[in-house]
């Protein structure tokens, strides 16, 4: 069964190549996000006041006399021009040259060791901005890396509570029946009463803004897997309900296997599929959850990076028409969501075609 | 989708405005019509345009001149003062305008403790309040019990109608003229009537028949038919709807500056620079040792109330702090560094020969060092003299761009002299409940609108105020330079004469900035961008756009 | 059907009374209220602002506020907005007008272009057309409805081409009947558009999916086996089935849009609830909370009733009780 | 027994029938070689366990295979051929070939009466119109022996009994007037006293001149009902056989298995019931060569590797390398 689907999803890559192209962004993109440290040039919150708002720096690869040279950037000024713009122009002849391995800022390589390598950087005083800087001259790049260890993770960890507590809540809702049912039924139609969103405000507005990034990180998880569960459970408990009725639980229950068992061993199995899709398609929400609570200054707070706080700047049409590339971080945002849709609606095709699974996003 | 949407929709351009109105923005609605009991700006900007008071600030040069009362005496050291009003005044519904609005006004609306007026502190003397005759039709005697000199500025709070207050009990007089009030309800004596009240979108004004200005010099004021403040709800959007014409005149901030600059290549209006604002910018310690009353304990641990108390821990701090890279990076360059509690905006009280805190990092860890802070533990971060690493947490308000970043610049600032500063953004209720309740915050960046008489601003000054952050509610002033502050408030309201008051807030100048208990950061430039059509604009740092409004023409 | 629906009215109410007091408490657990606020004002007295907090009771123990909210509520008074100084009953509807209106512009476009899409798509299954339908479908519902928001404003103001930031034009007033309409669809486009584009994208999916699933039913394969045409089987037979489950969807996407449409709203200056909701959490001006969520909670109950009601109509087993889901 | 024709009604050659799911899985046969005979007024079986093909082979015969299928093969109906699938062939849906359900409920559309989807058949089919349409519809149901015809009408599928929905299916079959009638397990999903009148129904029809190709797993009905049937084992019709008890065949392993067990159950309650061993393969993971042979009992060497050709023997045919090498 499980060699068939395996083969099966060896095929799938083979043949779809959206999915793959998708699978492979997503792998990239949590990749960097645990080695952002390596791969960052910088640290998320190192900045540079003198190159504030600094342009995405063009890599050369040309001597300048047509030949080619090893890359190289070019140091940047800026000069407030008649309008108070920020303009950066090239310090003639400077010429920074791209280093592989360079040592940087000192960073913790997976929580084990203390380094300074990075995967890239300038030499000398060089600085780097593949993505632009924000107005303290922060590398955009380095922040976006760093963000994604926020905005990727919220997605798994919350999905995960939140299957955790709707498979139970949901399986035990279905088994059991009666009253308790009837109280857990009441319960998902309170969390699903209120507009997620305003939920996810009020919830958030209870508490005080002014914890550490850490605490509100996993505070967000929390109330966004208190409100995520409620929809799972409810199909769940569908299931359950139609399951209980098969013979194979008449026939376990006759033979005098306890109900938690029966529940944990043969029901809620087989409800796997649907529940690999479901979360598939439920990461976005999360994501996109926390994103709406930073960039409206209630989620993850500067110095840190998420990818929502990191919007905030695109919050003012003026700062996007001076600074476009502060749109950025929404680019990944949204090629995310758009990864996770695309494997979920593979993952779907294999796995349990039966069912259309919305992910239902807060926002 | 979008792109068939607007495709079906564009050819709907909106039409031309009609002549001689003036579009204004605000970055909310109005809550409230009612003078006395308004409370916010978004109020208040409206109210002003309705209802004019005895006397009013010059916007050029911040002078007090006569509005409705023609002329004034003091007498007694600014003890007594009478006002005569002038001539044959009228309200909006053609009822005469006498003394006895302003006795009213007074005695019945601001000073009545059972009404939520927002103006009462300011004309209390030690709490006292002033004894309001009518001398005859038109002139009104205050008597404090003592010279309370700032009662000049005060006056110039709106009179309202006593024909149609008389007989309302407070209870319902502070929810009288919601912003539901019908336009004829609303007996205006200013150049502006209320037209209508589109919700939470825009109120429009219509000249004042009555104004008492109408027939200066043969000419009907205000020109302008028409006065709209629209709510666009971000300063972002009211760049932007002025960039496209729809509002005539906006405020710019710093930040916006830019864009709005770059839009005078397509779109036709002025830049009006008006010097530097009348706000200011500062960090703020904590250095409340008044002991909770239940625990017996301090608010924050006792070692970093040391350091915040510490006068040299302060001037370090002064020093450390860049305040030409906050005027570069927050402002766009478009701002000043300073030092003490007074604008230069405000020429009249303005001390100009402060001490100037130049940045210079060496200089405050020279200072530290002296002080008996130094990095023994060679983490790179300094430690006091009992080895207490010097780290603590720095507040400012969320959602305050110019806060947020001018904190963040502070805290490396700090960082970079071997502070372990770590920064966090706190809802505004928060920060303030905990600025006057809890008293459990270390240091924050704040910004107080600035007001030109410096007496209304007691409230922070005193050492019993409830504003005086770094240690509210003082019983007795704890610090030798509070107590000499306190003096120096107590004279300065008493004080008539013009330089001999000048002086006294000098002195209050120097010692806040000797002894820092606030540590000033820069003052923002005014700037304000009017379209060419509106003719006679002379926006100020002190009036804004508006203080000439009558004259104001849109064509 | 009217016993049923009789039922489910009483447990609204009684989960709504659970939700706004699960709200109260949550604000109450917030340090500070909303009069702290005035206390940064150099010019307002403490004095004020306590017979302010007295006079309101925000002091006292929740549950006494949550019971005097109560007893008001039943004559009608849903409480006073500090903020806005006014009584929230007003304020409420005038909001809750603007986010209906821009809701219903948004639904209607959103079953307008996404019914006959998701229908085309299906019937053409696998069809060139019904890729590309996908592909858009998928960007739509990939791209996260504040991006979309920044992305139109930012051309609508790059290219001068489009107004921006609230509902209507300076000189709404002036306007005539027709040119007053055109304004206001004018301003509503872009936050319409982006609310639009993600629902619309899920409906299309949904109907999809929904229809394929009904074209592969046995009753379809028996139409067909019987020799019907196959405009009737899918247009009378399929579609009157596929439809049945989004009436459903309908209910539910009141709340998905009440949602979308919040942040949209902040983003796009447009003054509905989500704007206000914003607004008032942040300032603590709890009355208000409060009555959004019962607002917006009576407004989901009320979609789902109408959904229901809807579905009984189109649905004879839901009409005989056959059934409870379908 | 079987009279030869010249022109058998039905002819079926080397069906085949590939599916395509989606883009994220590979195609596969669900049908891979059946060839049919059947001859008018013929009532025939087609036989064999469940996920062997059955049904997707009746669907072929209407063109009524799911769109990610992709049927090849020969058609020929009354003597003309038809491609799979083709408009053509959809024009002999319910005109000349009629086809019923196994689950009644699930065959009749939930949202419209019975008299709605009658009116509709007849109006379609036969251009009928007004009282003569309603006329027609109710004789129609009397000839499916319901009764109170005017009462059932005006009722939703869901209010009538499984039995009642599977007879207004075969009435609804029975519009177009066709000459054959696939009856894709008919019964089986009814209780048996019902099952037992359907199938009367269905012989009594027979018996009045129609065509029936009747599917079914069970044999023993299938030796009741039909004078031949045609035995089918994932994908390939193995065997075409009749079950006359005179002609004692030497049967495929396959079709020997399934008598043992039919026969065990005719004599009910004798002890442990012989069952073919193993599960038929799913069309994703067919064995090569004979299908069968893994569970097959005299699997020889060739069996593995090449699927046996098919040995006509007297009426019918046979697949299997046992029983040519037995030849």
């Amino acid at each position: 069964m499980y060699k068939q689907k395996l083969a099966d999803f060896i095929y799938l890559l083979k043949q779809n190549k959206l999915f793959a192209a998708a699978l492979f962004t997503l792998v990239l993109l949590y990749l960097s996000a645990i080695f952002a440290g390596f791969i960052s040039p910088y640290r998320y919150d190192s900045e540079d006041r003198t190159k504030s708002f600094h342009p995405p720096t063009p890599v050369y690869f040309t001597d300048g006399e047509g030949g080619l040279a090893w890359p190289y950037v070019k140091d940047y000024e800026f000069e407030f021009d008649d309008y108070h713009r920020r303009i950066y122009e090239p310090v003639e002849g400077s010429r920074n040259r791209l280093q592989l391995f360079p040592e940087g800022e000192k960073y913790n390589f997976l929580g084990l060791l203390e380094t300074r390598r990075r995967l890239f950087g300038v030499e000398d005083d060089g600085k780097i901005y593949l993505f632009g800087a924000d107005s303290r001259g922060r590398d955009l790049f380095s922040r976006i890396i760093y963000g994604g260890r926020v905005s990727l993770s919220i997605g798994l960890i919350g999905v995960s509570i939140s299957l955790l507590l709707g498979l139970l809540i949901g399986g035990i809702s279905g088994y059991l029946g009666g009253l308790v049912d009837n109280f857990i039924q009441r319960l998902i139609e309170v969390i699903m009463l209120v507009p997620a969103f305003f939920l996810l405000l009020a919830l958030r507005s209870a508490f005080p803004l002014d914890w550490t990034s850490v605490r509100v990180y996993f505070f967000i998880i929390i109330i966004m897997s208190f409100i995520g569960w409620a929809s799972l459970a409810r199909v769940i408990r569908g299931m359950v309900l139609s399951l209980r009725e098969k013979q194979f639980v008449e026939a376990a229950r006759v033979s005098g296997v306890p109900g938690p068992v029966i529940l944990i061993k043969h029901i809620l199995p087989n409800t796997a599929s649907y529940f690999i899709v479901a979360a598939t398609v439920s990461i976005p929400g999360y994501i996109l959850g926390e994103s709406a609570l930073s960039l409206l200054g209630l989620g993850i707070q500067d110095p840190h990076a998420s990818w929502g706080n990191l919007l905030q700047d695109a919050m003012s049409i003026s700062q996007l028409q001076l600074h476009p590339w502060v749109l950025l971080p929404g680019l990944f945002i949204f090629l995310t969501v758009m990864s996770f849709n695309l494997v979920g609606d593979a993952l779907r095709d294999i796995l349990d075609p039966e069912h259309e699974v919305s992910g239902g996003n807060l926002v | 989708m979008s792109l068939l949407l607007s495709f079906f929709l564009v050819g709907c351009a909106p039409p031309t405005p009609p002549d001689n109105v003036l579009n204004l923005g605000t970055i909310s609605a109005p809550k409230t019509f009612n003078p006395v009991t308004a409370r916010e700006t978004s109020s208040t900007d409206v109210i002003n345009q309705m209802f004019v008071g005895l006397t009013t600030t010059d916007g050029q040069t911040g002078a007090v001149e006569p509005e409705l009362a023609s002329d004034w005496e003091s007498k007694e050291d600014g003890r007594v003062w009478i006002f005569t009003l002038h001539d044959d005044l009228r309200w909006s519904d053609g009822e005469p305008l006498t003394a006895a609005d302003v006795v009213f006004t007074y005695n019945e609306l601001y000073l009545n403790f059972d009404i939520d007026s927002s103006a009462r502190h300011s004309l209390l003397m030690d709490g006292e309040p002033p004894q309001v005759e009518k001398v005859s039709e038109r002139q009104v005697k205050f008597t404090y019990p003592d010279p309370y000199v700032p009662f000049l500025r005060a006056a110039s709070n709106p009179i309202l109608p006593e024909h149609l207050f008389a007989d309302i009990s407070p209870a319902e007089f502070n929810y009288a003229w919601g912003v539901d009030t019908s336009p004829d309800e609303l007996v205006v004596n200013g150049p502006f009537k209320l037209g209508r009240y589109e919700s939470e979108q825009r109120v429009v004004l219509e000249r004042n028949p009555h104004y008492y200005k109408n027939q200066l010099d043969d000419e009907q004021l205000p020109r302008l038919d028409k006065l709209i403040f629209h709510v666009v709800a971000n300063t972002d959007l009211q760049v932007q709807r002025f960039l496209r014409g729809d509002l005539d005149a906006i405020g710019v901030q710093a930040q916006l500056y830019p864009v709005v600059r770059a839009g005078q290549e397509r779109a036709d209006f002025e830049m009006h620079y008006s010097g530097p604002d009348l706000g200011t910018l500062f960090l703020a310690f904590n250095m409340n040792t008044t002991p909770h009353p239940e625990t017996g304990e301090t608010h924050i641990p006792e070692h970093k109330l040391d350091w915040f108390n510490d006068h040299q821990f302060r001037r370090a701090v002064a020093y450390a702090i860049d305040r030409q890279m906050i005027a570069e990076v927050v402002f766009n360059r478009l701002a000043s560094p300073a030092h003490g509690p007074v604008s230069p905006a405000n020429e009249e009280f303005y001390y100009p020969g402060l001490k100037e805190y130049e940045h210079d990092p060496d200089k405050a860890r020279e200072i530290l060092e002296e002080a008996g802070y130094s990095d023994r533990s060679g983490d790179g971060i300094i430690q006091d003299e009992k080895g207490n690493p010097v780290k603590f947490v720095l507040l400012t308000n969320a959602g305050a761009d110019q806060r947020v970043a001018t904190a963040e610049i502070i805290r490396q600032d700090l960082s970079d002299i071997g502070m372990d500063v770590s920064f966090r953004q706190v809802e505004f209720n928060t920060l303030v409940s905990q600025l006057s309740s809890d008293f459990d915050w270390e240091a924050v960046v704040m910004g107080f609108t600035g007001s030109l008489e410096p007496h209304f601003g007691s409230n922070v000054w005193l050492s019993s105020g409830n504003l005086h952050m770094w240690h509210p509610y003082q019983e007795e002033p704890v610090r030798d330079w509070e107590r000499e502050i306190d003096e120096l408030f107590a004279q300065g309201m008493r004080t008539l004469e013009p330089e001999r008051r000048r002086e006294v807030y000098s002195r209050w100048q120097r010692i806040v900035n000797r002894e820092l208990p606030l540590i000033y950061t820069v003052t923002s430039d005014t700037i304000h961008a009017v379209h060419s059509r509106v003719k006679n604009a002379q926006p100020t740092a002190i009036g804004g756009l508006t203080h000439n409004v009558e004259y104001l023409d849109v064509r | 059907m009217g016993n049923v629906i009789l039922h489910r009215l009483i447990i609204a109410v009684f989960l709504l009374l659970i939700v706004t007091l699960v709200t109260f408490v949550l604000i109450q657990m917030t340090p500070g209220n909303y009069f702290d606020q005035l206390r940064a004002n150099p010019r307002i007295s403490e004095e004020l602002v306590e017979s302010l907090e007295e006079r309101y009771g925000v002091d006292d123990p929740v549950l006494v506020q949550y019971g005097r909210w109560l007893v008001n509520l039943a004559s009608g008074d849903m409480g006073y907005s500090f903020g806005h100084q006014r009584p929230i009953t007003g304020l409420l509807l005038e909001r809750f007008g603007n986010t209906i209106f821009l809701m219903l512009a948004s639904l209607f476009f959103t079953w307008a272009f996404a019914l006959p899409l998701g229908i085309y798509a299906a019937v053409h299954h696998n069809r060139i057309l019904d890729r590309i339908f996908s592909f858009f479908a998928f960007i739509g519902m990939s791209i996260p409805n504040f991006f979309l928001c920044f992305l139109l404003l930012y051309l609508a103001s790059h290219f001068y081409f489009w107004p921006i930031g609230g509902m209507t034009s300076p000189h709404y007033a002036e306007l005539g009947l027709f040119a007053r309409l055109a304004d206001l669809f004018q301003h509503m486009a872009i936050p319409v558009a982006v609310i639009a584009t993600g629902a619309m994208a899920g409906l299309q999916r949904i109907t999809r999916s929904n229809m394929l699933e009904v074209l592969r039913r046995q009753y379809i394969l028996s139409a067909r086996a019987r020799g019907l045409p196959e405009n009737r089987v899918i247009y009378r037979h399929a579609l009157r089935n596929a439809v049945n489950p989004l009436i459903t969807i309908f209910g539910y996407q009141f709340t998905t849009l009440v949602s979308g449409a919040a942040l949209v709203e902040i983003i796009a200056g447009w003054p509905g609830m989500g704007q206000l909701m914003l607004e008032s959490v942040q300032s603590r001006d709890q009355f208000v909370v409060v009555g959004l969520v019962l607002a917006s909670g009576v407004l989901l109950i009320l979609g789902n009733l109408v959904a229901d009601i809807l579905l009984a109509v189109v649905d004879p087993r839901v009409r005989f009780g056959a059934r409870e889901n379908v | 027994m079987v009279i030869l024709s010249e022109q058998p009604l039905l002819k079926l050659n080397e069906l085949a029938v590939e599916f395509y799911p989606n883009r994220s899985q590979r195609s596969f046969y669900a049908v891979c070689q059946v060839n049919l005979e059947l001859e008018r007024g013929e009532v025939i079986g087609l036989v064999g366990e469940s996920g062997c093909g059955k049904s997707l082979t009746g669907r072929a015969l209407l063109g009524l295979l799911p769109p990610t299928a992709r049927p090849t093969g020969k058609l020929e109906f009354d003597g003309r051929q038809y491609l799979i699938g083709s408009p053509a062939q959809a024009q002999l849906r319910g005109r000349r070939i009629g086809m019923i359900f196994q689950e009644p409920t699930s065959a009749l559309n939930p949202v419209y009466t019975v008299g709605d989807q009658l009116r509709e058949t007849l109006y379609c089919l036969r251009g009928l119109k007004g009282e003569e349409n309603r006329a027609v519809g109710l004789q129609l149901l009397r000839r499916v022996e319901l009764p109170e015809p005017e009462k059932i009408i005006q009722q939703y599928p869901h209010q009538l009994s499984g039995g009642q929905q599977q007879r207004v299916l075969i009435a609804l079959a029975l519009a177009g007037e066709p000459e054959l009638l696939i009856a894709d397990e008919p019964a089986t999903a009814l209780d048996a006293p019902l099952r037992r009148k359907i199938i009367e129904l269905l012989e009594e029809l027979a018996g009045a001149g129609l065509s029936v190709l009747f599917i079914s797993h069970d044999l023993s009905l299938i030796r009741e009902v039909c004078e031949r049937s045609l035995v089918m084992y994932s994908g390939y019709s193995v065997e075409d056989c009749s079950f006359d008890s005179e002609a004692k065949l030497d049967h495929h392993p396959y079709t020997q298995g399934l008598l043992a067990t039919a026969d065990a159950l005719t004599a009910a309650g004798s002890g442990r019931l012989p069952v073919i061993e193993g599960e038929v393969p799913s069309p994703k993971s067919r064995p090569s060569g004979c299908p069968f042979s893994p569970r097959c009992g005299e699997k020889l060497d060739q069996c593995d590797r090449q699927f046996p050709p098919a040995v006509s023997r007297g009426p019918g045919f046979l697949h299997c390398w046992a029983r040519e090498a037995e030849k």
